[in-house]
């Protein structure tokens, strides 16, 4: 496909209305999208246009957000179905990094696993799983420098564990308990890590995306080669930061990269809610920013986008705007079940597949896995944030605790505790 | 008359109105098929179809701004907002628009649009699911602002809200939705299911509670409780724990506010408490003290007491220290009668 | 140019960053975007596009917005240079629904001259003109029914000249007196005219953008025909408001018309702090809505895109996005003194000419229209101004009155008045 | 030592902050090229370069979130909002995000955003140039509260401002940004113009009045006036026409509210009348109300007064009907001393 060209016409999603006839009265002639399936429909994906790996060119980084618009109407892979890297995105990871990804993503799942479990034996008030959408954080992460901050939302978790966050820290945080870096302020997941420089994430969707870019449009300021990210999910594009966001980006040319986690769902809500009927790329083109839908459950493809929108930031070229395109294969949340909204199998239905199983397949192509190894690596990681369970619970648990010291909590509201506040807390009794 | 729990009343009602004019429709995030994250506005859906039980983008801004453009059309839309922590994005239309059309526009243009919201906090839902905006809304003029605290008034207000061509915010207790609730760690002996609580006896049609009266929910000589929501509740459980005769008011509707009954009830008792969940500063309470003393000054026992939430975000391990717990309710009702 | 295409790379606006050295500190690189001229400056446009008139294809009004794109990024005009209506947009007016534009017009600009020598001479609070811009207002409302609801900003007075509102009850509005439907609670300007469709126009920007589309979507739930036309300024188009109304127009196929008058200016801020550097049309593609880029001094390229939108919005195809390229060759308002931010001379610069003079000239051109009857006309529009002007004052002025009771401003505060209010009205004595 | 209008003392605060470090910089709607509606920021583009004055697109939440990321990297960005009343589209970043970001990351987290923001009638603007939204902001932990009454405050409160690491909502009364304003009508036998006011006399280098300190502005043994912003003036006059011994309090900073001087005052004079221009219901009149009546039940000996902006929308042809006057100040300070 010819960058500067684009499909005409509609979209998957893109259903015509159904209006009923009342006789007598006036009809009704609100459109309202539909969904991919309901209960006890037949998931049908096979209208969407997924076009072969490989097939994308990839455009210098200072291209013209219109001279490369195709991108944001196809989609960026790299890996095929038999587990082939192809095409000029192929970002040629050594055999080393991809393992590393693989690990890294593995590692996220057996946590989501256990953390998932915890909340359903009552340890946790909530927990969030990212399943089938491992590859978006932790490829992204990988791609960027340790300088570059993030401003993810609660479906990033990938990101720590490339920066290396212990695992116990995160456990110990979603637990609320006395080791909690966040004093039991938080609920589970909305993690914070200043010295990695991963952001405080807000409970209030997209909030953080337009705070991005006057992270970014600082560090322009000051002359430095630091770039920001964001993240926001599909539905959460509906909220005005993220306009604010693109408008910024584009108005002063912040080095950021601005993605959007298309999995599909917003709690019951389709995507078709927020997409216009068309791709959520296609929306930074308007901004004329160089915009990238990219198959998110292609590790390599999203490494190979993000590497590109990093170096695009850093030589001042201004922003990017990536869709990762991709699955959200559980419930929302632990509050959530979608069989109330969705077909059973709609994520079985799915047809990019499973992040981790497609980066193990090409790995084991290479020759560089084994479904041998595969498993042992598995077992291994279950094990260790097994143990790291059992140490997180001796640092308290939210319904036990022990936690931080009551009167922590009229700490941090200033940075001084002021008169009212200390009469409060007296008031209090501690 | 039917068993209803919070939720239930408050799907009848927008049942009720609904089924009585094909101008009411409910919207919101999650609202239509799925019927709402707090199953509000269940079989709406199904019952009315897409368009009058409509799903939206999250964005709360631009739902507002679409019902209001909706009602200034003819229709009686009924918005919920997630949890009222997430109204904030839409505060301009709701302040700048909402509120003032009618006066800008000479009473040319209105726009009759409900906003629910759950609020408040006691469901382990950190500082992001559980704050009590109320107070805010009470100093924007052109706005009702109501809060219930059981089944048959949550129904009888929400129907007088969508009937009303004023727009109202209406907070709903999420805490109590299921069932009252005392207090954590309270045993008082009353009711704890709403099928065992007398305000949990619904009437399955229309009927209405009236905006801008409050109830008097327990009389009593020796000092005025003033609350509404969940605190109604843990109230009622501290006056039982104490034994102290206190006079209970839930005041239903904060704005337009029932003063006479609350200064019968101060002039009678002489003292006055005020309770809610929201943060101290600014908060409802302030302007309830600022009312109580203006008149009832020359009756006044003592100082009035504010029991509130402190003024931090609503921390999710220290919800229960955060609440305003009938031992702090207690403690101040003591203080006002011990003072003079 | 195909309508399915659109020119490739940059526009005008986009200007390079100077960064300045500082020695030693690390060099500033927050590109902003600069202005099309300032003070001192020499005006210069010959960057901009302007295609010839009668260059751009239609489409059929039931075309995808991306069958459509190049409209975005084009320019449509009818008229020449030399007064000639040329092309596929040629709306086909009667020489008599011509005249009567053209006198909508004239009689636009002499109230708004009147009114502002009224404001200078201490009798109105405030005023705001819409010189060089009448053609957007005037032609739209021409082109739409009466049973469509207007949401117009405050540049948009023409629509009320062409639905008929007394000029009299405006300037009783301007003057807050005591024939002022609004009872003297808004400033001058921010008419009200419920009777023909006329929203009550809001000091804060855009924020009705957005209650447009709820207006028109409620229209479609009715199932009636009346659609909704909104108007928002180039710097305002920065607000959430306009984002969700994109959205929620594309969402629900709202029948709305979505207008941009992009006059070059807010306040002192060029446009190019709010079009990152592309049109503003562009931004509707992302949306999925069909978007036109309009010559706004050309009164038959204004019409015909009304005219077709209105019928695609009627025809149940959605909403229509158009930006409407023009330029605010006066102040802001009469508080505001241009001088101080751009060239005095780049009204004159302006390469798109007057709206008046253009449609005059395609008058006289036809033979239907002569210099001396369009002095006679503007003459007699003077005339019956000042008449008005002095009957108006008769009812009141702001400083000095009468104005309505002093007591009606507790009414409509609710619709009922509460105790509070009839106490507070009490304690005011009146 | 110069004089200086309210304008050119904040517009010196910007540049001896700017010029002490680079981090400081301002930002919004025509502040760059153009120097701000109101030119308050006036040469300071020309000075320190279009990124350290930088103008903005029209998004108040926009602009808000990027000094928020902006504050977060290092930078202190002084935000303007041309009007308090456009405060609203950025509502929820202040209260969601740049409020409670300290807290929520357990202290690893903040950003000292100042916003200035014009507030307040008196010139003729209508419903949306005239408001005063500052109660709202002091129900927000996590935010400070200021307005100044003159120009050497304004200076000296901005400089801490901004070199304070909490944000801080500066409400600058705009009608006395050219010089001090008495009520209209008033023929007070007062400085009209800064020039020939005390407070007009403004250092031209770096100086601080603190956050959190009220001024006594005038010492009386009657009655204690509590006000700020335009208001103060209104209420000199006031007293000055009455010839009653009042004791005027200028609270500067709302939060912290400086409790101490204002209950001192209360217990010496037994009375207490508050004004402000905004909306009387939950304006924050009532939370001084509370406080006072808390702190110093056992001193009054009448009602606490609040003379205020009527709950209506700020009305464009009864601006002087609608501003709390002199004569309705009055009326209530005579009231309280008549009533014991
Ligand atoms: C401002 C705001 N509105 C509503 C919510 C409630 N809410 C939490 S998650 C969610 C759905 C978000 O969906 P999406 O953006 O697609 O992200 P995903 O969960 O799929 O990763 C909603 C509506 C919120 N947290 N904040
Ligand atoms: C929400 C809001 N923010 C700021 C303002 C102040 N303001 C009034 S007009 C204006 C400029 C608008 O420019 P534009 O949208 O281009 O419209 P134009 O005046 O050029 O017609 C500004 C910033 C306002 N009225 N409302
Ligand atoms: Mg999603
Ligand atoms: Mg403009």
């Amino acid at each position: 496909m010819a960058l500067s060209q684009k499909p005409a016409g509609h979209f998957a999603g893109d259903v015509e209305d159904h209006a009923d006839t009342q006789s007598g009265l006036p009809v009704n002639k609100l459109y309202v999208p539909e969904a991919s399936s309901r209960p006890g429909q037949n998931p049908d994906f096979s209208d969407l246009e997924i076009p072969p790996a490989g097939t994308t060119p990839k455009p210098q980084t200072d291209t013209h957000a219109l001279d490369m618009q195709s991108l944001a109407y196809g989609l960026v892979r790299v890996l095929d179905d038999e587990g082939n890297a192809l095409g000029e995105w192929n970002p040629n990871l050594s055999a080393e990094q991809m393992r590393q990804g693989l690990r890294h993503m593995m590692h996220v799942r057996a946590y989501d696993d256990r953390m998932f479990r915890m909340q359903r034996q009552g340890k946790l008030s909530f927990y969030m799983k990212c399943t089938g959408e491992e590859a978006i954080a932790v490829a992204q992460a990988m791609a960027l420098e340790k300088g570059d901050m993030l401003f993810p939302t609660y479906r990033q978790q990938g990101l720590l564990f490339v920066r290396e966050r212990p695992v116990l820290d995160m456990m110990c945080q979603c637990l609320s308990n006395s080791k909690d870096n966040l004093k039991g302020r938080q609920l589970p997941v909305l993690y914070s890590w200043k010295e990695n420089n991963f952001f405080t994430i807000s409970g209030n969707l997209a909030t953080q995306f337009s705070q991005a870019v006057g992270w970014a449009m600082a560090s322009a300021y000051k002359g430095e080669d630091h770039i920001a990210s964001a993240w926001v999910g599909d539905g959460s594009t509906a909220e005005a930061d993220v306009y604010h966001a693109l408008l910024f980006a584009s108005t002063y040319r912040a080095p950021v990269i601005l993605n959007v986690v298309n999995n599909q769902w917003a709690i019951s809500t389709p995507q078709s809610f927020a997409s216009a009927g068309t791709t959520f790329a296609a929306r930074g083109l308007g901004f004329n920013i160089p915009s990238i839908r990219v198959d998110g459950n292609d590790f390599l493809a999203v490494y190979a986008a993000a590497e590109w929108a990093a170096k695009r930031a850093r030589e001042g070229h201004g922003a990017t705007f990536i869709e990762l395109f991709t699955y959200r294969s559980e419930g929302h949340s632990t509050s959530d079940n979608p069989e109330g909204y969705r077909a059973k199998n709609e994520a079985q239905a799915w047809p990019l597949g499973d992040p981790v199983e497609r980066l193990k397949q090409h790995l084991i192509r290479l020759g560089e896995w084994s479904e041998e190894q595969h498993e042992a690596l598995a077992e291994e990681l279950k094990q260790s944030i097994l143990q790291t369970w059992k140490e997180a619970i001796t640092y308290g648990t939210l319904e036990e605790g022990p936690h931080w010291p009551v009167s922590t909590m009229f700490e941090d509201v200033y940075k001084e505790i002021p008169a009212h506040l200390r009469k409060q807390r007296q008031k209090m009794g501690v | 008359m039917a068993k209803m729990t919070m939720i239930q009343a408050l799907n009848s009602a927008m049942d009720c109105t609904m089924a009585r004019d094909p101008n009411v429709m409910v919207m919101g995030e999650d609202v239509g098929y799925f019927g709402g994250v707090f199953r509000c506005t269940e079989g709406l859906y199904q019952k009315y179809g897409a368009h009058r039980a409509l799903d939206t983008p999250i964005a709360e801004g631009g739902i507002i701004a679409a019902a209001i453009g909706m009602g200034v059309n003819g229709l009686r839309p009924v918005v919920e907002i997630q949890f009222a922590d997430y109204i904030y994005p839409g505060f301009d239309q709701i302040v700048s628009e909402l509120a003032r059309l009618r006066h800008r526009s000479g009473g040319e243009f209105w726009s009759p649009v409900t906003i629910r919201a759950p609020c408040g906090g006691g469901i382990r839902g950190g500082q992001t699911h559980s704050q009590s905006p109320e107070g805010i809304f009470t100093h924007v003029c052109g706005l009702k602002t109501v809060m219930p605290s059981n089944p048959y008034d949550a129904k009888g207000l929400l129907i007088s809200a969508i009937e009303d061509d004023d727009p109202v915010i209406f907070f709903e207790p999420k805490r109590i939705y299921n069932g009252p609730f005392y207090g954590h760690d309270v045993q008082a002996n009353v009711a704890t299911t709403w099928s065992a609580h007398p305000a949990g006896e619904v009437p399955e049609g229309h009927y209405t509670v009236p905006l801008g009266k409050a109830a008097v929910l327990k009389e009593g000589s020796d000092v005025t409780i003033l609350t509404y929501g969940t605190m109604v509740h843990v109230a009622e459980a501290a006056i039982n724990l104490s034994g102290i005769s206190a006079e209970l008011i839930d005041l239903r509707t904060l704005l337009p506010l029932d003063i006479d009954t609350i200064a019968d009830s101060v002039k009678k008792t002489g003292r006055c408490v005020i309770i809610h969940e929201a943060t101290r500063t600014s908060g409802f309470g302030a302007e309830l003290v600022a009312e109580v003393q203006e008149e009832c000054f020359w009756h006044l026992k003592a100082p009035i007491e504010r029991v509130t939430g402190w003024d931090t975000p609503y921390p999710h391990a220290y919800e229960w220290e955060y609440f305003p717990e009938h031992d702090r309710i207690i403690e101040a009702m003591k203080r006002t009668l011990e003072a003079d």
